[in-house]
């Protein structure tokens, strides 16, 4: 059947029992524009029917959340006054259709997250993944990405602090833009979406609305991409971050001078998804007057513009006395505002078009009635054959020229091609800056620090997503440990395939199970995140590919936190965390010398994990060089040290696996001889820093200089 | 001074409280800076650096009292996007094009000082080496042989882009900026454009102490910054 | 031989740096001026002087560097 | 009425768009390519339909605003 012929809520990515539950909530059959907003606000995307039974399992609560998962991001306490709101967002789709805007407009949307909430952003982060370089499209998709990460963050003056990058076959159809956003505020500043009291104002600010990203949400996020997708594809959305620079600037204005009774962003589902929230978050109502609305199309519909997913826009809601000053804020920072609503009691959403009535609904039902699915799940086959398999032995060779295999790997060598792309001092609060392992921000006037840290293991998650979610989870608290904080709360960005496939189900629901159980033990909440299903491209599903966002938290922070340049000649080297445990499994020794993906990964050890990130809390602020074991086990560890500060080193009595093994809950730290306080949790000297050489004792060695220059090249050289 | 898009405001007034001087921020509609000793213009995106960087903050009501200050030889200086604004005004000499790679830079790097005259290096010495932040797409500067020459035989060149040994090399020029020039003055030496952000090395937990002797330069001309006159 | 390249944004795409410049215009007095676009160009100078052959040529080049086909129109000329 | 206003950048000075997309054209194999410039177009919606009118205040426009003479020559032309 084409799409011409197909019945209009087909065509709108709805089933024939959705449409049959829209009938039910109204009646009577849906006008073109109620069709409109129920297909979108039903969408996976805004609805997350498949997956919210599911995530309800997340630990969201602790004394320090203030708002927990709901609303635009989650907001936890910092002490005197002080508040931290951090949220991530998925882009992959709109990033595959046009790298650079569909990146940009990301870190657009994940802004307006933030400050809906009255924080000022002040970082962004962009977990990446993308098919191997050997590909022009890939590479083509790398460099748009991160000039579109560029262009809009350092224009829209947020600096980018980190992320991550992997490369895998399974993202070329299918790349991953994650962006998580952070931001502080003072807590009279905190705002939410609710819309009370009759008779309020609510104001449309920002851009012009156009046929931008038509069905965007509903049908590029939540449907799988295939030959039609060129016809499905939605108009792309061009980012403009100076008009989003002003509409920060005009809100925070906004919010300082206390005009805003609530606010919503308009991101998915532009104005039917910001009228409906707000109106049923207050228990209320809302008439919606699309005339108001500017436009920049001529003859535009009522469903075009309820639907349109233009960037840069936020609807405020105000009281009437109020408006007149808010109009005066918005004219001084150049930021258009037009009053397109008033808050109605009765619960119903009603908007006109050229004095006709083109929808009435109940506005909570866009939300709250949507369909909810426990889709079926089952294991996958595959698993019983690769956890029989898997390496446990590697056959010993030259622990040099595998070091630089390596630190050869785009997604091992320096990163800085990327993140020196990005504004990553501005706001003066940047102590540790990306290319260490988390970046640790200060927030000025006071002690108080914020360190983060982004991780994810698209392959490690394939071999067993449970245990491999706990280990993203300690391997992020550790992360913002060894940077002297305390791991304080998570966002996570669940980027699955298709969610219809019983397989992929499975791997969602042991995802959350094994990102549950990490928290737990941590008793870190789960403040936010976003799920993202569908990366399928022609049948092939993305490796199931959670992402943690982890803030970690400190007062005071350390005055000189560890860096992995501060390494000099005599100071000893240990490994902190336990030792024998051999773990190849999705490692990067296996990846890349091996050319394997099998075997199962060690589970997170419940007693040893939470002792051994308590210490690295502590030791954090003493000790000058900490750094945590992840891809590429100790001796990819120990080189990004040696790099970084140019001193070789001599370590000693390691066996040969224990080199590339990757088991969880290690970090090496080096110190002044004997200086190394007493610990609870197992540490090993291996050895002292000094000379040019990275020496690995009787497994051999390599020159600082060439490791340099390889590590250097890993990425720039495949562009 | 704020424009639409200005990002460094906050940075450039932090920085100089640190050196222990009062600042205020104006937004671009004053037209009236007579009670200021010296401004600065910060970096950003002015008006997004649509159409060409700089080329719509410079009509910006406020401008007009800054080309007076300018010409009443009171320290006039431009950090970065502020450096486009005051060459797109026509206060200084050439003009910020793209880098010569077409990407975003944002690493430290380091600056020789050429010239200890004027309101931005008075306070430094010469042939000094500076390590200090560089933020920036368009930070390219361009200018016809003869301007650049005269420049030259002026003194008006202020730092130019050198290696940690203070070497100009090309090696060492990090966007293809001509002859590494990070900054010039005009002839009187009270008005001065430069690249990288001094406000980002004033504090060595941010890595860098070196923007100190550039912004106490702008003091050292102006005594009484910031404060009433 | 010297061609030109003509790179527009597609309609109906936003064109944010058409709406500052216009507004700027508008501030400076020229209300005329009823909307403003942007545009690129690229010139390029070729050996060989087969038109056709050229212009073929230039297209492929378009689709695969010099324009994005996902949000750009383009046309190609000859100018001598 | 519509105007379109081509701009270049000086010849002798710095076309990093330029030199780099030459660069690009080169490794892809189009050799046959000598050289890449690089320019901006503005279009431009105007009221009236004196066109002599219209050239010489968008003229004006340029020199002020649309164009930085200190590096860029422009071209206006009345497309309809
Ligand atoms: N896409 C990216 N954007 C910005 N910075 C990145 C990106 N990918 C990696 N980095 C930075 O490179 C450094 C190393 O990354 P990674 O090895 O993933 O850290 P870790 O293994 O400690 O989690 C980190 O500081 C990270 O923020
Ligand atoms: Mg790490």
């Amino acid at each position: 059947m084409t799409a011409a012929t197909e019945p209009a809520h087909r065509q709108l990515g709805m089933t024939d029992d959705e449409y049959q539950l829209v009938l039910d909530v109204l009646g009577r059959s849906p006008q073109p524009a109620e069709l409109a907003m129920y297909s979108v606000m039903w969408s996976e995307h805004c609805s997350y029917k498949s997956s919210r039974a599911h995530l309800g399992r997340l630990p969201s609560e602790a004394p320090w959340v203030v708002v927990g998962p709901g609303e635009n991001a989650g907001v936890v306490d910092l002490g005197d006054g002080w508040l931290a709101a951090l949220r991530i967002e998925s882009h992959n789709h709109p990033s595959f259709v046009e790298p650079y805007q569909g990146a940009a407009t990301g870190v657009g949307g994940i802004l307006r997250d933030i400050f809906t909430m009255g924080a000022r952003p002040i970082a962004v982060w962009d977990p990446l993944r993308f098919g191997e370089l050997d590909d022009a499209r890939n590479r083509y998709l790398l460099k748009g990405v991160v000039a579109g990460i560029a262009g809009y963050g350092n224009a829209v003056g947020v600096p980018t602090l980190g992320g991550e990058i992997e490369f895998a076959d399974r993202y070329a159809s299918n790349p991953l833009v994650n962006v998580m956003a952070l931001g502080i505020l003072e807590r009279e500043q905190l705002v939410l979406s609710a819309a009370s009291g009759v008779g309020n104002v609510a104001i449309l600010l920002g851009a012009a609305t156009g046929r931008d990203g038509i069905g965007g949400a509903s049908i590029l996020a939540s449907a799988s991409f295939d030959e039609e997708s060129g016809a499905k594809r939605p108009s792309v959305q061009i980012g403009d971050p100076f008009e989003e620079k002003k509409l920060i600037e005009a809100c925070l204005e906004l919010y300082d001078r206390g005009l805003v009774v609530g606010i919503q962003d308009l991101g998915a589902a532009g104005i039917s998804c910001a009228t409906s929230e707000c109106a049923a978050a207050g228990g209320m109502g809302m008439d919606v007057d699309l005339d108001a609305v500017p436009v920049r199309e001529a003859d535009m519909t009522a469903g075009e513009i309820l639907m349109s997913e233009s960037q840069e826009r936020m609807l405020a809601i105000v009281e009437p006395s109020a408006v007149d000053e808010v109009m005066a804020v918005a004219a001084k920072w150049e930021v258009a505002a037009n009053p397109i609503g008033t808050v109605t009691d009765g619960g119903r959403l009603r908007v006109h078009q050229g004095g006709e009535l083109v929808a009435d609904v109940p506005a909570a039902s866009l939300s709250d009635d949507a369909p909810e699915y426990r889709r079926p799940s089952s294991r996958p086959d595959y698993l019983d054959e690769l956890w029989a398999a898997g390496l446990d032995v590697a056959p010993p060779a030259d622990a040099g020229s595998i070091l630089l295999q390596l630190l050869d790997d785009p997604a091992l060598g320096d990163r800085s091609w990327i993140y020196q792309q990005y504004d990553h001092q501005l706001f003066l609060n940047t102590v540790v800056e990306p290319g260490h392992d988390g970046s640790l921000l200060r927030i000025k006037g006071t002690t108080k620090g914020l360190a983060v840290s982004t991780d994810g293991h698209g392959r490690r998650c394939y071999l067993d997503p449970r245990r491999a979610t706990a280990r993203l989870v300690m391997e992020g608290a550790l992360n913002v440990a060894v940077a002297g904080t305390r791991p304080y709360a998570v966002v996570d960005n669940l980027n699955f395939g298709n969610p219809e496939k019983p397989e992929v189900m499975w791997q969602f629901i042991e995802t959350v199970a094994g990102m549950a159980q990490a928290c737990e033990l941590l008793q870190i909440p789960v403040i936010g995140g976003n799920v993202s299903f569908y990366n399928e491209t022609d049948g092939v599903d993305i490796y199931p590919t959670p992402v943690v966002g982890m803030l970690g938290f400190a007062d005071p922070m350390p005055t000189e936190p560890p860096r992995l340049d501060r390494a000099t000649a005599g100071m000893e080297i240990w490994l902190i965390g336990p030792r024998g445990e051999i773990d190849y499994a999705a490692s990067a020794y296996a990846r890349i010398v091996e050319d394997r993906l099998d075997g199962r990964p060690a589970a997170i050890d419940p007693i040893v994990g939470p002792e051994v990130i308590v210490t690295a809390t502590r030791l954090a602020h003493r000790l000058p060089v900490m750094h945590d074991v992840s891809a590429g086990g100790l001796a990819v560890a120990l080189a990004e040290i040696a790099l970084a500060s140019g001193v070789g080193f001599i370590v000693a009595g390691l066996g040969w696996d224990e080199l590339w093994d990757e088991s969880p809950h290690r970090f090496v730290a080096l110190c002044a001889p004997e200086a190394l306080p007493p610990l609870n949790v197992p540490a090993t000297r291996l050895g002292v820093m000094g000379g040019d050489t990275l020496y690995f004792g009787e497994h051999g060695s390599v020159g600082l200089a060439v490791a340099l220059e390889t590590w250097r090249n890993a990425l720039p050289r495949r562009l | 001074m704020v424009f639409p898009g200005t990002n460094c405001e906050r940075d450039v007034a932090h920085a100089l409280r640190l050196l222990g001087h009062d600042t205020e921020l104006v937004f671009h509609r004053h037209t009236d800076l007579s009670r200021y000793e010296a401004v600065i213009l910060p970096g950003g995106f002015a008006h997004g650096d649509y159409l060409r960087t700089g080329a719509i903050a410079r009509f910006s009501p406020v401008m007009t009292a800054v080309a007076e200050m300018a010409a009443a030889g009171k320290p006039v200086v431009g950090i970065c996007n502020g450096f486009q604004v005051l060459c797109e005004a026509g206060l200084l000499p050439g003009a910020l094009v793209a880098n010569r790679d077409l990407a975003f830079i944002c690493r430290p790097i380091h600056v020789r000082v050429e010239n200890t005259t004027s309101v931005l290096t008075a306070g430094a010495e010469l042939g000094q080496v500076l390590q200090i932040p560089l933020n920036s797409y368009e930070g390219n500067y361009v200018a016809d042989t003869a301007t650049l020459d005269a420049l030259e035989s002026g003194g008006r060149i202020l730092l130019r882009y050198c290696d940690d040994s203070g070497g100009v090399t090309a090696a060492a020029n990090p966007n293809g900026s001509a002859r590494n020039i990070a900054a010039v003055a005009n002839a009187a030496g009270n008005v001065a454009g430069l690249m990288p952000h001094p406000e980002r090395a004033v504090e060595s937990i941010l890595g860098s102490t070196d923007g100190i002797p550039l912004l106490a330069s702008i003091a050292a001309f102006a005594p009484l910054i910031g404060s009433p006159s | 031989m010297k061609l030109r390249i003509d790179i527009r944004r597609k309609d109906g795409l936003a064109d944010p740096e058409g709406v500052t410049t216009h507004r700027a215009l508008q501030e400076l007095g020229y209300t005329a001026v009823t909307a403003a676009h942007f545009g690129r160009t690229i010139y390029l100078e070729m050996e060989g002087d087969d038109h056709a052959a050229a212009l073929a040529e230039v297209e492929v080049m378009c689709h695969q560097l010099l324009a994005n086909p996902v949000i750009e129109d383009f046309e190609i000329e000859v100018v001598s």
